[in-house]
């Protein structure tokens, strides 16, 4: 711990702030140009094929019968995926009390947000009928119509609504004292617009013990329904009856799954921001050491659920799992992706072991962008070697995704970070005051 | 420049609101017909019954528009000189057929059959309204010369609330399986 | 931020924008739907109910009874008619599709006369009296020079009331040439059972009733001469109900159809030794003693050289297996073989039939329930005339051609030249609902009605064992600007006047059939229940047609052992090419869902998955794996084939039930003026042919070339609806063996 | 709120509990003797002709994206010369536990009072879920608004689905679908409708093969049945060997195999160990060395 207190105890109040604020305030041509690049990318990639899509319809896509589930789920369960590291990790480094989780929790919970919202999209793209998207909500209706609590898509609508909810509260509250901050060192627009969201924070005691309460709450809360959101979203596939998609084993290991990839996405992001808004000073090595060795845990762990998934399918030897496994490792094109993610998620990761790696922010930064390939592809070929190994054999058929699916999965990036550059323009992308809590005057805290 | 902005923005999107409004809120209730024709008349003063011109209502899907022949099978005789019936007669002569506006119009996914729904009882006015006091056939209900209403929504919830409850006044008991979507889907 | 003014504005802003919206809303609103009623109501109608008219399928010339259904004029639906003996309720997907041609969007709409060159189809609308008058002007010139015999009517196989007023005319007129043409006349068939069962037409196959059925080649659940009717015997045959054994059915054929792939067991035997094989079986039969007949010692005689062992060596069927076949044939009772259009369709046909009929003579079949049952003899003496009419019309004998629904153009091969020799005819005429190939050559186009808007009954042949006639009435009225083709020739005759107009005098063809069938009424008089012709009218267009149930008792034939063995060759059916230049044999069979190429035009058929390869929407080759190996040939490459008389190019499809030495290519792709859906479509294999017919019966033989197959890179259009066809141990499609089932029969 | 939990807990147990189909007067299904099947596609022209099912063209059928509802298997087993081939219509075999009733969020489709699997097309948002979850491949999806869409640009040509005036074929008791909305075998639903309508008017219970729907009323060689599995006495319960009203009751409600059931031993049902209780059931084929070999089960 006490490197821990090296890392940032050299740092004064008002240089917190000043950074904080310099990065939402003032804005150069590189944000300009970033988010030009990103609304033209978004309309491009995203928007327009998506508008043909609808106009055309869903026949633009690659699907067909029987893959009714495409590229647009892979990168569902892909962003609900990404979402679990966020907030999960800054819940359970909470309440654990650790003290690197400040400089990093606050654009981790953002990056859950704005990838649960990046996934919901994927549902709505998903859709034959999208105008219709309201239809799954259990609205009072005259059509005297509900909807089917059964369905484990309704299941989805539920996790999936509370789980942005609460991390979305999550991440507010959180916030509020630092909006505060922010509240009274801006002018003109700004000033209204935070003072509006800070809610007339004023940093009373009482405000503190309140909101560390409704924190911690939140905390304890987001923990069990992050498992279950993962969970529940697992359920989509395992509910079925389809060989390959029908394991008792899939929940723990899209948990799994989900905070490997998630971390992973912390740490690619992590190297971002701290080149591009020059925070090296607060996202230091320790971080990239602790988040390594937490990968290398997952990464076991995930190598673990993924030998059993295999060995259990081969050793109950029916014709369905034997072909589904069969198409999934040895028949191409899906066994060079099925090797790669072998690869990319459980053999390079290993790699940081090593100190010096878990130190290197160029090896962190290939690796974690290597285990999030590695994690899209399992998703993929999850869904797509085991639809088109179906129970009957003659309808078997391979999936060739569309250019319009490929457009918008490479969209649904740019929408994240879309909304992600405006995150660290218009929200402290930094714990301001906890960072100074962990500067360490005016006295030493406990639970260090 | 940029307040015009503002007001360019705040046309557009009002301008849209009030175009689907119309569109959606307002459809065509009591349409012109190409003749005259009186449901009063007819229905009310002269109290023909409804199925003596539209004949297949107990038979079929349909009710059946009056075919010219029967509209001149009366006509031939009655009222001869009047200047609608002169319309018709023109329709006669040219052997044309007329061509009347649709009021009542369900969307191609609803089966509704007149021959159930008749051979159950049901009064036509429960769904069309008391026409025999309509001069032009609406579905907009007025009270003191102020429409406030529709003659039957003809939405689902509006056939849901009679399958099951509305039913018993008819029928003694709620419709059978009539909760099925496919009883009026197809 | 925003005062007063500032919001008075904005409100006025959009306040105004609403108004704008909603006017224009109430200007752009889409009119309503019309509600048309009828000017008078025609009887029987009453809209949204269904009325059922019952008619006859012209789809292929089976003869199958149909029930149209027609709501507010519109036909929706066609079923096959319960009560017609021929189908019993049943339809094949070509009757089912016969919607589509009559709602074709190719229909031809209006007359038409030639325009630009002949064949390039450029073609004016013209009405009706235009058309009429060019083609009575030219009949009458043509009288006029004393030419009336170079005047040649070519049509489909028409057998009803139709055929006979077309003869009528002709005869009037004066040409004897009044000439029908099918690809598939089964004229080889007839001429076989001639020589056995003694009857110039095709008997009723009993196969509901039989319990083994020896099939050489006879695809009779897709496309064999009936095959709703011999769909219904195999169901019955198989599990019909009160049937205590379960019939068994050996496919012999090369090239495994979907009649094979149903069979108990196939024997993939050499092509063109068929007949060998036949006598093979006629010899373990007449050897075993299973003959009942006096003349055994002549049959033997005449059948001595085909022992087991040079058959066996001939046909590369084993000699056990052919033991067993004969045994098996001859002492299963009531057995019944049939030779189908593969066996046919081999230069030597006929004798191929001969031989395959013989074993139903030998064992005894003939005139049995569960055999051959003899039909009504049938008046009409054919012949496949295709060859004679390009000899005329290269002699230039022919002057004018009228054609109706026949397209010769598309089912004779290139090398008989016959499109060369229609460009001799001076003046074609086409009566004809579809733009086909020969169509296309014609200079004056009267499109005929579709069997849904025109009257007219039909003669099935064969029939089940006694007569039986359907009746076809005008279910809706006639979508375009046509006329039915009785219609035409009865007005033709009006104004052609002499002999024309005193043989034909009816207004219209409906009252000609309703004439014709008074006779009927008459002459049958004892056999009809109704009481008078009104009667029996009504109930004719209700239940559809008339059959009179009673099966004729057969007469005995005598077959003598001298005569059939004139007819029998010995050698196996010789095949164009060297086989070292051409490796391969070349099976040409009518496609399931496009017979000879007449449904190509329909999409729901070009969308029917071939059932033995599931490819849609083209032509493909069959072939046998083993012998693509070291070609370099994969699945879908395109395939150049060339016989020494053409080439086609078509993909490749393996399957394994192909003799390897032989490649099979289904008929019926391959238009160039066929509608949308069909032209430039896959490949027609006719072209591949030489040019030849059978000198007795005039019928063309498909499978008598070798081939040679080369890979080229040509753009792919192989399209096969199946994943992967092994069942992997998934027991999707579960079977009991016969001896568990027979074993069932006995518990239950 | 106790009320109404009670509530739910009352409707669930009703749900499908012993007796909970008595209720009903028909249970329709399907009997399909493989013995009789030659695989010809007679029914799947039928049902297209019935069902307005739009043609997709060559480029779609590629794709695997033609709506026919019923399709005709065929596996082929072992090589030449030794070939056995067998035929399988495929059609959605109504599961009385279906997998898709359970998938969809919206209720689209859902078991109905005569034991049909029910998809009501525009309650549909076209999640894939139903499609997915079927074990046997039936659900079809509208890819494309098809009476727009042009199939044979490939080929140069011109064509819409339904292009005039092959649209006045089009059966008006059955609705044409939207884009974007699933669609599968009804077993013909609208007949089913007809016959309740004429069975009322004429103030009896439907007879015993009154209804056929389009692919069994064509089948040339009577390989399909249909009837009222309610009913012991109906040719389909006679076929299948389930012909006492026990027989039946004990299927429904316990869901066990159809072979310890059925007093015919050629009755199966297809992938019947998943455990969604289709209501067609197949008759063996019979047939010398028919079943497959490979792999294992």
């Amino acid at each position: 711990m006490a490197h821990q207190q090296q890392g940032t105890s050299n740092i004064s109040y008002r240089e917190v702030n000043d950074d904080v604020i310099k990065s939402m305030t003032e804005t150069g041509r590189g944000f300009y140009l970033v988010l030009a690049v990103c609304i033209v990318g978004l309309a491009l990639t995203f928007g327009l094929p998506w508008a043909y899509q609808i106009y055309v319809g869903q026949g633009v896509t690659g699907l067909q019968s029987p893959e009714y589930w495409g590229l647009y789920l892979t990168n569902f369960v892909f962003w609900i995926g990404i979402s679990h590291s966020g907030t999960l990790l800054s819940a359970i480094l909470f309440i654990t009390q650790t003290p690197w989780r400040r400089s990093i929790y606050r654009s981790a919970e953002a990056m859950t947000f704005f990838s649960v919202v990046t996934a919901a999209t994927m549902v709505f793209i998903h859709m034959g009928r999208p105008w219709n998207f309201y239809w799954p909500f259990p609205y009072p209706n005259q059509r005297e119509m509900w909807t089917n609590f059964q369905s484990p898509l309704m299941f989805d609508v539920f996790a999936i609504g509370t789980y942005s909810t609460s991390s979305f509260l999550f991440l507010y509250f959180g916030s509020i004292p630092d909006l505060a901050a922010v509240r009274d060192r801006v002018t003109g627009w700004r000033k209204r617009f935070y003072g509006a969201l800070a809610l007339g924070w004023r940093g009373t005691d009482r405000e503190w013990h309140l909101l560390q309460k409704a924190y911690t709450f939140c905390a304890v809360f987001i923990i069990p329904l992050a498992v279950s959101v993962h969970s529940i979203v697992s359920w989509d596939f395992a509910s079925s009856k389809i060989p390959g998609l029908n394991k008792t084993i899939f929940a723990p290991y899209f948990v799994i799954g989900a905070i490997y990839s998630g971390t992973a996405g912390i740490i690619t992001l992590m190297v971002i921001l701290r080149r591009a808004l020059k925070f090296e000073k607060y996202i230091t090595k320790v971080h990239f050491d602790k988040l390594g060795m937490l990968l290398v845990v997952m990464s076991l762990l995930w190598t673990y659920v993924n030998v059993t998934e295999v060995f259990t399918g081969w050793y109950a030897n029916t014709s369905y799992e034997n072909e589904a496994l069969k198409y999934r490792m040895f028949t191409t094109p899906s066994a060079y992706l099925f090797w790669l993610m072998i690869a990319c998620n459980a053999f390079f990761p290993l790699l940081y072991i090593f100190r010096k790696i878990r130190l290197s922010i160029v090896a962190s930064l290939l690796i974690s962008i290597g285990i999030n390939l590695g994690m899209w592809i399992e998703r993929f070929l999850i869904i797509e070697t085991s639809l088109p190994r179906k129970f009957l054999p003659f309808m078997w058929r391979d999936y060739h995704p569309s250019w319009v699916e490929w457009s918008i999965t490479a969209g649904s990036f740019i929408f994240f970070t879309s909304l992600f550059v405006l995150f660290v323009k218009f929200w402290p992308s930094f714990s301001i005051y906890e960072i100074k809590e962990d500067i360490g005057i005016p006295m030493e805290r406990k639970g260090r | 420049m940029k307040k015009f902005l503002v007001y360019v923005i705040v046309g557009v999107v009002t301008f849209t609101i009030g175009y689907n409004v119309n569109l959606i809120y307002f459809p065509d209730l009591s349409p012109k017909q190409p003749i005259n024709f009186s449901h009063k008349i007819h229905a009310g003063d002269n109290s023909i019954p409804c199925q003596y011109c539209h004949i297949y209502a107990d038979k079929s899907t349909v009710s059946g528009v009056p075919n010219v022949q029967r509209c001149i099978g009366c006509h031939k005789i009655i009222k001869q000189d009047a200047p609608e019936i002169q319309k018709l007669q023109g329709y006669w002569d040219r052997k044309e057929t007329i061509p009347w506006v649709k009021v009542y119009n369900l969307p191609d996914f609803v089966y509704f059959s007149h021959k159930r729904h008749v051979k159950a009882g049901v009064p036509c006015q429960r769904c069309h309204g008391d026409v025999a006091k309509m001069d032009r056939i609406t579905r907009q209900a007025v009270l003191f010369g102020i429409p406030y209403a529709r003659v039957s929504p003809l939405k689902m919830g509006w056939c849901l609330d009679c399958h099951t409850n509305g039913a018993k006044e008819f029928i003694g008991m709620q419709v059978k399986n009539g909760r099925d979507c496919w009883t009026c889907h197809k | 931020m925003l005062n007063r003014r500032d919001f008075l504005k904005l409100v006025g802003v959009g306040g105004a924008g609403a108004a704008a919206g909603f006017a224009l809303g109430e200007l752009t609103k889409t009119p309503p739907a019309k509600l048309i009623p009828y000017l008078i109501p025609p009887e029987d109608v009453i809209p949204g109910i269904a009325n059922w008219y019952a008619s006859a399928c012209m789809q292929c010339s089976a003869g199958c009874g149909i029930l149209v259904r027609v709501m507010e004029g519109r036909a929706k639906k066609i079923e096959g008619n319960p009560l017609h003996p021929i189908n019993k309720g049943g339809l094949c997907a070509r009757g089912q599709a016969g919607l589509q041609l009559l709602y074709n969007p190719d229909r031809i709409k209006n007359p038409l006369k030639r325009n630009g060159k002949r064949g390039k189809g450029e073609f004016e609308e013209i009405t009706w009296e235009e058309g009429l008058s060019i083609l009575t002007n030219n009949l009458m010139e043509l009288r006029s020079h004393g030419e009336a015999d170079r005047l040649y009517l070519l049509t489909s196989l028409i057998r009803g009331h139709l055929n006979f007023l077309l003869a009528d005319f002709m005869k009037a007129y004066g040409s004897p040439n009044y000439l029908q043409y099918d690809l598939f006349q089964y004229e080889n068939l007839r001429f076989a059972n001639k020589i056995i069962v003694g009857q110039y037409t095709i008997p009723h196959y009993d196969i509901a009733n039989t319990n083994f059925l020896l099939s050489f080649g006879a695809d009779f659940v897709t496309t064999w001469i009936s095959p709703v009717n011999y769909n219904y015997g195999y169901g019955q045959m198989r599990q019909g109900e009160g049937r205590n054994v379960r019939g068994k059915l050996v496919q012999i054929e090369p090239r495994l159809s979907l009649t094979g792939a149903n069979a108990d067991e196939w024997v993939p035997v050499r092509p063109g030794t068929e007949g060998v094989l036949a006598l093979g079986i006629a010899y373990i039969i007449l050897e075993g003693g299973y003959y009942r007949g006096g003349d055994a010692k002549l049959w033997k005689d005449a059948l001595k050289k085909y022992n087991p062992e040079a058959v066996a060596s001939t046909t590369e069927v084993s000699e056990d297996r052919i033991k067993q076949l004969g045994k098996e044939f001859a002492t299963t009772k009531p057995s019944l073989a049939i030779g189908g259009e593969t066996v046919s369709s081999y230069e030597n046909g006929v004798s191929n039939l001969v031989a395959i009929n013989l074993l139903n003579h030998l064992s005894g079949n003939i005139g049995k329930t569960g055999g051959v049952i003899p039909n009504p003899d049938v008046i009409k003496k054919s012949f496949n005339p295709i060859a004679t009419i390009a000899k005329d019309a290269s002699r230039r004998k022919i002057k004018t051609l009228i054609l109706h629904n026949a397209n010769p153009v598309f089912t004779t091969p290139e090398t008989l030249k016959l499109k060369d020799a229609l460009k001799d005819i001076p003046f074609i005429a086409s009566l004809s609902s579809l733009h086909d190939e020969t169509t296309a050559l014609a200079d004056l186009i009267l499109p005929s009605h579709t069997y849904f808007e025109d009257w007219g009954d039909d003669f099935a042949e064969p029939t089940v064992g006694y007569s039986v006639a359907t009746i076809m009435q005008p279910a809706v009225s006639p979508l375009f600007n046509t006329k039915g083709a009785g219609d035409v020739f009865i007005s033709l005759a009006k104004t052609l006047g002499g002999n024309l107009q005193k043989d034909i005098t009816w207004e219209d063809f409906g009252v000609f059939l309703r004439d014709s069938w008074k006779k009927i009424y008459e002459r049958h008089k004892g056999d009809i229940k109704e009481a008078n012709f009104e009667d029996f009218w009504n109930d004719l267009l209700a239940r559809g047609g008339w059959w009179d149930a009673v099966p004729k008792a057969s007469k005995p034939v005598r077959v003598a052992a001298s005569e059939v063995s004139a007819h029998l060759s010995s050698e196996p059916a010789k095949f164009e090419g060297n086989d070292k230049e051409y490796p391969f044999y070349l099976i040409l069979y009518p496609h399931l869902s496009y017979k000879d190429g007449r449904g190509a035009n329909l999409p729901w058929l070009q969308e029917l998955p071939d059932p033995m390869t599931s490819v849609v929407w083209g032509t493909w080759i069959e072939m046998n794996s083993k012998a693509a190996t070291g070609m370099g040939i994969k699945e879908g490459d395109m395939l150049l084939v060339e016989s020494p008389f053409g080439k086609i190019t078509a993909p490749v499809y393996f399957y394994p039930g192909q003799r390897p030495d032989t490649i099979s290519i289904p008929l019926g792709q391959g238009h160039t003026s066929y509608g949308r859906y069909a032209d430039g479509r896959g490949a027609n294999p006719i072209e591949l042919l030489p040019a030849k017919t059978d000198p007795k019966t005039g019928a063309i033989p498909l499978n008598s070339t070798r081939i040679k197959i080369t890979r080229v890179n040509a753009p792919k259009s192989f399209v096969k609806m199946e994943g992967v066809a092994k069942e992997l141990g998934r027991n999707i499609v579960q079977t009991i063996t016969p001896e568990e089932f027979k074993k069932m029969g006995k518990e239950a | 709120m106790a009320g109404f939990i009670e509530l739910m807990l009352e409707r669930f147990k009703v749900y499908r509990e012993p007796g909970y189909y008595k209720r009903f007067d028909y249970w329709w299904a399907m009997v399909i003797d493989l013995d009789r099947c030659t695989g010809c596609g007679a029914c799947v022209t039928a049902c297209q002709a019935e069902n307005n099912t739009p043609v997709v063209g060559e480029e779609e059928c590629g794709k695997g994206r033609n709506l026919s509802w019923i399709r005709i298997e065929r596996y082929i087993e072992g090589e030449y010369p030794n070939v056995k081939v067998k035929f399988i219509p495929v059609l959605c075999p109504q599961c009385d536990r279906a997998p898709c009733e359970v998938a969809c969020p919206v209720y689209a489709t859902y078991h109905n009072q005569d034991g049909l699997n029910v998809q009501v097309y525009n309650r549909c948002v076209g999640t894939f879920t139903c499609a997915t979850y079927c074990p046997y491949d039936v659900r079809r999806f509208n890819w494309f608004t098809y009476n727009k869409k042009n199939f044979l640009k490939g080929n140069g040509g011109s064509s819409t689905s339904f292009e005039p005036p092959l649209d006045q074929q089009l059966n008006p008791d059955v609705s044409v679908r939207e884009m974007g909305v699933m669609e599968k075998c009804t077993f013909c639903i609208q007949r089913i409708r007809a016959a309740k309508d004429r069975a009322k008017d004429e103030n009896r219970p439907i007879r015993d093969g009154e209804i056929q729907p389009a692919c069994v009323q064509t089948c040339p060689t009577k390989a399909l049945t249909f009837g009222d599995l309610n009913n012991p006495k109906s040719r389909i319960a006679q076929l299948a060997g389930l012909s006492t009203a026990g027989d039946l009751h004990y299927l429904r409600e316990s869901g066990s195999k159809i072979s310890d059931i059925s007093s015919n031993p050629r009755t199966y049902r297809l992938l019947e160990d998943l455990n969604a209780a289709p209501t067609i059931f197949y008759l063996k084929r019979v047939m010398k060395n028919g079943s497959s070999t490979a792999g294992h089960e």
